[in-house]
């Protein structure tokens, strides 16, 4: 078949590095690339670059530069910020708080900690994705010593009301953390003013480099090392540093976070006019996360009748990537975590599909998702033995 | 992640649709596990004239529906109850691993045609010699 | 004051990243950008691009692909390889078996599990920094479940007996790792023969970017995950793939095997000729670490009467570039772990010079420093109260 | 690392050397911690008039010998007296935190070395005012 366009529309699952962030990082693969732990000139000169990208994302979050550290990416920071915490806090409790919707890395890290005898709440959410804080307020007990909620969720694009959920932290003295991985550069985050404990965030999803990422900790956090060995990162994070990565990331952020909302406000005219159409000309549609409380480039829409990846290999052969459920778990037959703890029924959050626009799109581009997607879906759908015209339903089949 | 094979299956299913007045109908599978195959024959003198179907599921599951009613339509009745699994992966040229259990729904898909015409004749339903975990009863989806 | 010309003598700390290498990453930052775990079709090609990174990294080791794991670089590999095994086994026993010589990635991350209740022997070594077969034999208990002992080491060179030690270990079926970050490139490695079940590397000690690395495993062994999260290398190490990174290693360890024998006889014959040198023209100088058994590239020498950072700090305004003690550690006032353990007596070890040549070094660069390091000692000397022309030892003074 | 005036010091330390028949020697130090001081002053009429040091160390450590023994020549015994670390530090414009041990060492020396002075002439030596930590005694080099 081979495509004649290519159509991105899977920013969540990652982003090309941008061209500014691939300059800036070329000089440190052959020349500057000296290991900042040493002494010499080229030695400084990538200490120097390092402080200068920590500066970077410190300003991005609101932060204090010895309050960011690298890391290799947003699983990294996750799990770091999670075990990190709770096992340095064993001794004054076992219990954490998080959400029922969170990314694996996450969710992951918590089901391994709870066979390490901690106690997990996941906390529930409503039809959009959203997490109550007062629900929050009532699962805390004298014996919580962290609380995890997501910042945005990946695969609806629903945005969580952090600063309240924050200040509730606060409030009890409980540390708070925040995978921001699907927020920066979409919306404008200040760690202090949103009483934001630890924050994870990594930097293929801001048009910056995969394999790097960075997890701030406010002063004073007890937490335990997830990677020992040498002094880097202030001890507390062994390797040697990743400085072309460092570089790519601080400079994506740096750019990513210059201007947040004309950013925003070209991606949603594109995004919107995407939806509209979307569900305008494909009956039994329904958009999934919340109408208004959602990331900018995100759509996430369920289509009756037909399973995702279908959709998706039709896709990709006219060159349009996307994705359904979240990018790491494609491939697996489970339905998504996500869209089930929004109550939707299981049969038909098989027949979800994500666009999540970003930079790079056009009109052109929601132009031709327009025109390919609903021929995609009907053509699925007619030789789906759950549609029948669309009659009826494909839940109660059998 | 699929054979060239297995894709050219899906951009072209062969037999999609289905018989009206099927001898032999054959619904497997379950929503909640993601695919739902129906498998149509039509019968004469024990031989298998033609093979429709209709496939909610993935590529795998569409390209296995399509390879599988291929493989029975000219079949006696005996020779298309030994199509296993195993032959639907190997003429779509291999699955993923994780996507086995589509060619093993075809296989059960085609049986359940096949006793639901013998069962119409009065004929007791073959047995199905290498039972599969039926990891699609009950609303477990289990690999 | 401003160097004229820069000599790199330090390749153990970090490498540059050759072009090739630099060249074959190029494509994966802007345009083969596709997150591997999704379908469509720059999303394979990365996937294709991963495994053919694992491809060579398993031909390199004498491994099967999928025994090879992608991570961040060797502080995570060590850190998975000793946490995973230990905590996978804790209901076989608690018992560790390592040198006293290791990496601080091996050594702290065992002091942390010393804290959660595992018990730990550090062997010790000769004064070479060798490591006694017999020695792991004695120490080994029907507790013990793992054995960690380094390829080569990174500060004095010396190479361990890892077969035979190996062989011990298979014996009594204790997994045996191996830290083999300084020896890809410089000592052929056939995991199999070596009876080796783990080994850690990290890309940029080979000519390969820094922030990525990989860590062996044989098919069969027990380990926990260090990274929880999505799917990503056969679900045991989590996180969106360093593609670019991935590629980088894959190219770097290709080419640093392809000819191991030919790379060391140009290397060491420079070595030999400057270690000849620095011990011919400076008096109180004696090597550290083997004779023989040491890495190609390494020399590490002691100056009586002198401190090493004062000699690096000369250096620098020379123009070339060393270190003292381990990369991690300089800029800390600790004499070096590891010439303590070969016996060294600690003023000494204080005064060590480690300069280890690589890939750009020329004969050349081994003049200047012929010429440039002894006045560097003998000024240092000048000014230092423990050097009476030499006549008395630095060791008991005061 | 360090700022342009400690490299400056270190690269062209002043006062190096012993000086014959000195009035006050101060030897501080340890050489299992990797840094020995040692501080000759020739005091004439109260007044510091020259000074000199002898240093195995870091570069830190001979920068701050270098100016520590600047900043006592021709100082009173009372002013040298109050020439704190800090002040050598803040000579050099600041030494790196993992450092600053290196510029109490000097301050120490410059005291041993008033001290020893002050017994040969009989009379009481003087009591340090803020004591620090005497990180460099009994072989623990502890930061
Ligand atoms: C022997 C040894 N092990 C582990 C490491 C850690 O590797 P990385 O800095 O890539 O994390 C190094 C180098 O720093 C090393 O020399
Ligand atoms: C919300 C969220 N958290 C964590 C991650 C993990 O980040 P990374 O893949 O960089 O490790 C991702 C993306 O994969 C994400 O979307």
């Amino acid at each position: 078949m081979g495509a004649q366009r290519t159509v991105y529309m899977d920013h969540s699952a990652t982003t090309y590095v941008r061209k500014e962030v691939v300059e800036a990082m070329a000089p440190y693969h052959a020349e500057n690339f000296g290991n900042p732990s040493s002494i010499y000139r080229i030695a400084r000169e990538s200490r120097r670059a390092i402080d200068s990208a920590r500066a970077e994302v410190a300003k991005a979050l609101g932060a204090d530069p010895d309050e960011i550290y690298f890391t290799s990416g947003g699983s990294e920071s996750d799990n770091w910020a999670i075990k990190g915490v709770a096992f340095a806090n064993r001794k004054k409790g076992n219990h954490i708080i998080t959400s029922a919707i969170e990314h694996h890395a996450v969710l992951h890290t918590c089901e391994y900690l709870e066979k390490e005898g901690f106690t997990v709440t996941y906390l529930p959410v409503d039809q959009y994705g959203l997490v109550s804080p007062a629900d929050l307020e009532k699962a805390i007990t004298d014996k919580t010593i962290l609380i995890s909620v997501m910042y945005a969720n990946n695969e609806i694009g629903t945005i969580e009301p952090i600063a309240e959920l924050g200040a509730i932290a606060r409030m009890h003295k409980v540390p708070f953390h925040t995978d921001a991985v699907q927020a920066i550069g979409n919306i404008p985050i200040d760690v202090k003013a949103q009483n934001i404990d630890l924050l994870s965030l990594s930097a293929h999803k801001f048009y910056g480099p995969k394999g790097v990422g960075a997890l701030y900790v406010r002063k004073g956090m007890k937490i335990d090392n997830l990677i020992h060995g040498g002094g880097q990162e202030r001890r507390h994070r062994a390797g040697t540093e990743n400085i072309a990565g460092i570089v790519g990331l601080g400079k994506a952020i740096a750019l990513a976070t210059a201007d947040i909302e004309g950013h925003n406000r070209r991606i949603r005219a594109l995004r919107d006019r995407l939806l509209t159409g979307i569900l305008k000309t494909i009956p039994h549609a329904r958009l999934n996360g919340h109408p208004e409380k959602r990331l900018p480039g995100n759509i996430n829409v369920s289509f009756e009748f037909v399973e995702g990846e279908s959709i998706l290999l039709w896709l990709d052969d006219e060159g349009i990537c996307a994705s359904t459920g979240s990018a790491c778990t494609s491939g697996s037959l489970e339905p998504s975590h996500v869209l089930l703890a929004t109550g939707l029924p299981v049969e038909i959050s098989h027949g979800s599909l994500r666009l999540t626009l970003g930079s790079v799109n056009t009109d052109a581009d929601v132009d031709f998702v327009l025109e390919v997607l609903p021929k995609v879906v009907s053509r699925l759908r007619e030789m789906s033995p759950l549609y029948k015209g669309g009659k009826e339903g494909g839940c109660n089949v059998q | 992640m699929y054979s060239e094979k297995v894709m050219e299956h899906f951009r072209n299913p062969r037999n999609v649709g289905e018989i009206e007045n099927a001898d032999g109908i054959g619904e497997v599978g379950n929503p909640v596990c993601g695919d739902i195959m129906n498998i149509y024959l039509k019968i004469e003198k024990n031989v298998i004239t033609d093979a429709k179907f209709k496939t909610f599921g993935c590529g795998a599951a569409i390209a296995s529906s399509s390879m599988a009613t291929e493989l029975v339509k000219g079949k006696t009745l005996e020779e298309a109850w030994e199509v296993s699994n195993k032959a639907v992966a190997e003429a779509l040229e291999g699955l993923p691993p994780i996507k086995m259990h589509c060619s093993v729904l075809a296989e059960e898909g085609i049986h359940k045609a096949i006793n639901d015409y013998r069962k119409k004749q009065g004929l007791e339903p073959w047995v199905e010699k290498n039972p599969h975990s039926h990891e699609h009863d009950e609303g477990t989806c289990q690999q």
